[in-house]
């Protein structure tokens, strides 16, 4: 595997915005209330909402700190992208450095000030509240992330992405780490603000952090939330679904269907279950979640150290 | 290109450093704060110390996003809305820290520096792994059980009352 | 030069730590000088003596340094306030007795 | 010019409606949810999400005003209806949809001034700002106050906000307002006060058709809309919207067996549903004379588990299941006097206003100590029927404590 070209940039871009309009387009034919609409007019829904919005006259509040709101608005997008430059794509990644997996988990972390910000900035009750929610949920499953990210690490003894793809040759990651994979799922859906992680963004609080954004603010913070599942089902894909391996059908081919199937599941997932709110899933998290990645993290170590010699 | 970047992002974190006493809120503070941070750890990675870079980022933005808490939990008028001066012994202080930029700077370019020896190792995470776990083990033992001390002590010191004497609150630690 | 940045953010730090009031932001300056030594330090492993571990392994216990000091300081600040109301260095000092 | 009709066009296939009920109006509420959704629209969570501001009712002067602000805080291009009847849904959110991409809105956008664009604060009813105690009397650029300090429940002095909720927020109860004061997101104290149509009418008067409790199917889907609402707060539009349909099914009186049916679907569903139990479990818990006194039958003899977690949020909406199925079965009567509760089920209970102002007080009191999401589920479990009060002599009433 070769690190591509700079304009590799470009490409790699509309993949993810592409793959974030497919779960719009998923989410749209999912919904329940347009159930007797034709399936044009609700697949063709985030047309409808990219319209609406663009059509939409920026709104402002009273006193705002405009400059952090709009730096907010634009992070998750910003993440997306940056992140989606080191995963792997069909053997291919933008950018593959030693550190990619920390890099993912850095850009992360990442979210944590700028949806904050995005929530502070509109200087509203319920965005701040929002925008509070994001860094307490953030707090229940940031380190059940962390360990989880590192089972791939280990078990490849690399943190470089295409390492850790190798590795998988044989066996994929989530056979014997379904621990890590579905803390990573669910970490993913948390920092996305997505369905059950949803407490951030809750219609309880008038939209949380999307309370008062209007126009093209909210379209870049919608798209940006779309964006991070996409790109965090590409990362799925290529730590614990082995990437490009598979059988009969050419890498990249393989590479785009995971990734599809893992965001199909997150977008899916929003209509079975209610929101989870941030107590209850604190407790979860640091009774219940973390013991088990580390149990995890325990297994895949000796595993690591017996098969590696 | 290297240079210029370093240049840049020298540029960015000093700016940075500097907006965090400056501005008049404290999210732009806590904000300034972050990319000052990001753009030393920015510059460290190019020196090829990618983990240490990436890790610096990584830590530094966990911990002004716990600062937002802390910050708002504090500080009266934490929106800024009001011009904020919360200085003390101004001038005293920025005749101070003049002094020591000059000394250290000075330092550092009239130090005669001794020769490089070596080069950096092709992977220098691993060689950073090799060490923590080979021959500074006892460096990062010390440090876990620094860590695991302070993370029960900041609990004691912050909570008023023992954990079984209250209605059980899930508060999560301050530090991660 | 990796220095020069260095003394620039440990001096603003310096001067944030020395004339701030909160607590918090006292903390801010902490981190910023900190942050110069996580800066030099990687320089001078980088410039010095690469092929030792030595200074990435400096510059991680310096790192775990800044956490340690941002628990107790965020520890020590919710003490204070519960004892006392008091988030500014100079009432901290005053209530002393 | 192509385009931006395009673009319209594009838009008005999924507007976002922002719905006022004015106490006393639910079943115009329900018909224009019908209506809109029959167009394609959907519920705005916030004047900044919505195109549509739709009043249900004929508001007071002091809820008019909430309107305006609100209409004033919508970005545009946005229309406004007002529906004070049912019969007048359709035509109006057809009226609406057009105006939405008609030249009128070039016109309007000209003529706004803002609040936000200049000058002092607005008192506020959908929550956009944050204005504190009017304590040490500093006065803040923007007309703003500075917050003042109080203790918490970890006996830290922090910072106290005083918000009102509602009257406009999704999924609220009518006219509702509550004042509260929050650290963080804990409600330290709050307050009900209500906000008036504009005619008051006495709660057994002729409001008889506005008015869905009547009747078995009615009353069904009264349970039904509760449901609803508290499926939205408690964060899960998919079954929200079951409810809701099944609602509108039960209200215009369909035939009860495809309900039915599509009741005991949504019943296994939330039954099943361990994260539904998780988020309402031990919230707004009363004790079975509480519960007795605002109205709540014994639902503990109709199958709900209430001896776990006692009379909580579980144990209603569970207990709204039940009823719906028995009210749609034609058993609804006869079920009160058979279990030999005389304070159980006659009907239209809750409709009484010392019912429905029980509830408020109750949940304000509950409220106390909790997130505001939990707080939102209290309030939403309890289902104060704030019509039944806005004929009653309205005054601020319920405070409480922490």
């Amino acid at each position: 595997m070769t690190a591509a070209p700079v304009w590799s940039v470009l490409p790699a871009a509309a993949l993810v915005l592409a793959y974030a309009s497919g779960a719009a387009v998923l989410d749209g034919l999912l919904d329940p209330a347009d159930r007797d609409r034709g399936a044009g007019v609700r697949a063709g829904r985030p047309l409808w909402e990219t319209a609406r919005l663009l059509r939409q006259r920026r709104r402002s509040t009273v006193t705002p700190d405009a400059l952090l709101w709009r730096a907010g608005a634009a992070g998750p997008l910003v993440v997306a992208l940056l992140m989606a430059v080191v995963v792997p794509m069909g053997g291919r990644a933008v950018a593959d450095p030693v550190v990619g997996v920390v890099w993912f988990n850095a850009l992360d972390v990442a979210l944590w000030l700028l949806v904050w910000s995005a929530g502070w900035g509109a200087n509203g009750v319920y965005a701040l509240v929002g925008g509070y929610r994001y860094l307490a949920q953030a707090l229940a499953y940031e380190l059940p992330l962390m360990f989880a990210l590192t089972g791939p690490a280990v078990a490849a003894g690399s943190l470089r992405m295409s390492e850790v793809v190798a590795a998988q040759h044989g066996l994929w990651f989530v056979v014997w780490m379904p621990v890590a994979f579905g803390v990573f799922l669910g970490a993913v859906a948390g920092f996305s603000l997505w369905g059950p992680f949803g407490y951030p963004a809750g219609r309880d609080v008038a939209g949380g952090v999307l309370a008062e954004p209007s126009g093209v603010d909210r379209l870049v913070l919608l798209a940006g939330r779309y964006a991070l599942l996409a790109a965090g089902a590409a990362m799925a894909s290529a730590l614990f679904l082995g990437g490009p391996a598979g059988p009969v059908l050419p890498g990249w081919l393989w590479s785009a269907l995971k990734t599809a199937l893992v965001l199909a599941a997150l977008v899916a997932v929003r209509r079975r279950m209610p929101v989870l709110r941030a107590d209850r899933v604190m407790r979860l998290a640091w009774l219940v979640v973390l013991p088990l990645t580390l149990a995890q993290l325990l297994v895949v170590a000796v595993i690591a150290v017996v098969v590696g010699g | 290109m290297r240079v210029t970047a370093f240049v840049l992002l020298a540029l960015l974190a000093v700016a940075g450093g500097v907006a965090v006493f400056v501005v008049n809120s404290m999210a732009r503070a806590t904000i300034a704060l972050a990319v000052s941070f990001v753009a030393a750890g920015a510059a460290i990675l190019l020196v090829d110390a990618a983990y240490l870079g990436v890790i610096t980022i990584l830590m530094m933005l966990m911990e002004m996003g716990i600062m937002a808490i802390f910050m708002i939990m504090f500080m009266m008028n934490p929106g800024g809305l009001m011009p904020m001066s919360m200085m003390h012994n101004k001038r005293g202080a920025l005749v101070v820290s003049i002094v020591v930029f000059l000394l250290l700077a000075g330092g550092a370019l009239g130090t005669p520096w001794p020769q490089r020896r070596g080069t950096p190792p092709s992977d220098p995470t691993l060689a950073l792994g090799e060490a923590i776990m080979g021959g500074k083990m006892l460096v990062m033992m010390t440090v876990s059980a620094v860590l695991f001390a302070t993370i029960v002590s900041a609990m004691v010191l912050a909570t008023g009352r023992g954990r079984y004497d209250g209605e059980p609150s899930a508060r999560p630690a301050d530090d991660a | 030069m990796f220095l020069v940045l260095a003394a620039a953010l440990f001096a603003t730090g310096l001067f944030g730590a020395l004339s701030q009031q909160s607590v918090v932001m006292v903390m801010m300056g902490l981190e910023l000088m900190i942050n110069a030594l996580v800066v030099a330090g990687a320089a001078f492993w980088y410039f010095l003596a690469p092929a030792r571990p030595d200074g990435q392994v400096f510059v991680l216990v310096v790192l775990a340094a800044m956490t340690v000091e941002m628990a107790l300081g965020f520890a020590v600040a919710t003490l204070l306030m519960r004892a006392r109301d008091a988030d500014m260095t100079d009432m901290a000092g005053d209530l002393r007795g | 010019m192509v385009l931006s009709n395009r673009l319209a066009g594009w838009a008005a296939r999924r507007p976002h409606a922002l719905l006022v009920e004015v106490p006393g109006a639910t079943a115009v509420r329900w018909v224009a949810e019908a209506e809109l959704a029959r167009a394609g629209a959907v519920a705005a969570d916030s004047a900044a999400d919505a195109d549509l501001l739709v009043v249900a009712g004929a508001p007071g002067a002091e809820l008019t005003a909430v309107v305006d602000e609100v209409w004033a805080q919508m970005p545009g291009p946005r229309a406004r209806i007002w529906i004070a009847e049912p019969g007048a849904a359709a035509g109006a959110v057809a009226q609406a949809l057009a105006s939405l991409i008609g030249p009128g809105q070039a016109a309007d956008a000209g003529r706004r001034r803002d609040a936000w664009a200049a000058g002092p604060a607005t008192p506020d009813g959908g929550g956009s700002a944050e204005d504190g105690d009017e304590g040490d009397g500093m006065q803040m650029p923007g007309g703003l106050m500075m917050a003042d300090r109080a203790p918490d429940r970890d006996g830290l002095q922090l910072d106290v906000l005083s918000v009102p909720l509602g009257p406009v927020l999704a999924d609220w109860p009518a006219g509702l307002v509550v004042d509260v004061q929050v650290q963080g997101d804990v409600v330290q104290r709050a307050q009900w006060r209500l906000l008036g149509p504009a005619q008051p009418s006495g709660p057994a008067s002729d409001g008889a058709d506005a008015d869905p409790g009547r009747g078995p199917g009615g009353r069904a889907a009264s349970r039904l809309g509760a449901l609803a609402r508290l499926l939205g707060v408690a964060g899960w539009p998919a079954a929200a919207v079951q409810a809701r349909r099944l609602r509108d099914a039960a209200w215009s009186g369909a035939p009860a067996a495809p309900v039915r049916t599509g009741l005991r679907r949504l019943d296994r569903r939330l039954r099943r549903s361990r994260a539904l139990r998780w988020s309402t479990d031990g919230l707004g818990v009363l004790t079975p004379d509480e519960a007795r006194s605002q109205g709540f039958p014994r639902w503990d003899a109709a199958g709900a588990d209430t001896a776990r977690t006692g009379h909580d949020a579980t144990a209603r909406w569970r207990g709204w299941l039940t009823e719906a199925d028995a009210l749609l079965a034609g058993e609804g009567a006869g079920r009160g006097a058979a279990e030999g509760d005389g304070a159980g089920h006659d009907a239209g209970r809750e409709d009484d206003a010392s019912v429905a102002r029980a509830r408020l007080d109750a949940a304000v009191r509950l409220m106390a100590g909790l997130d505001l999401a939990a707080a939102r589920v209290v309030m939403a479990s309890l289902d104060p029927h704030c019509g039944a009060l806005a004929g009653a002599a309205r005054r601020p009433e319920g405070t409480t404590s922490a």
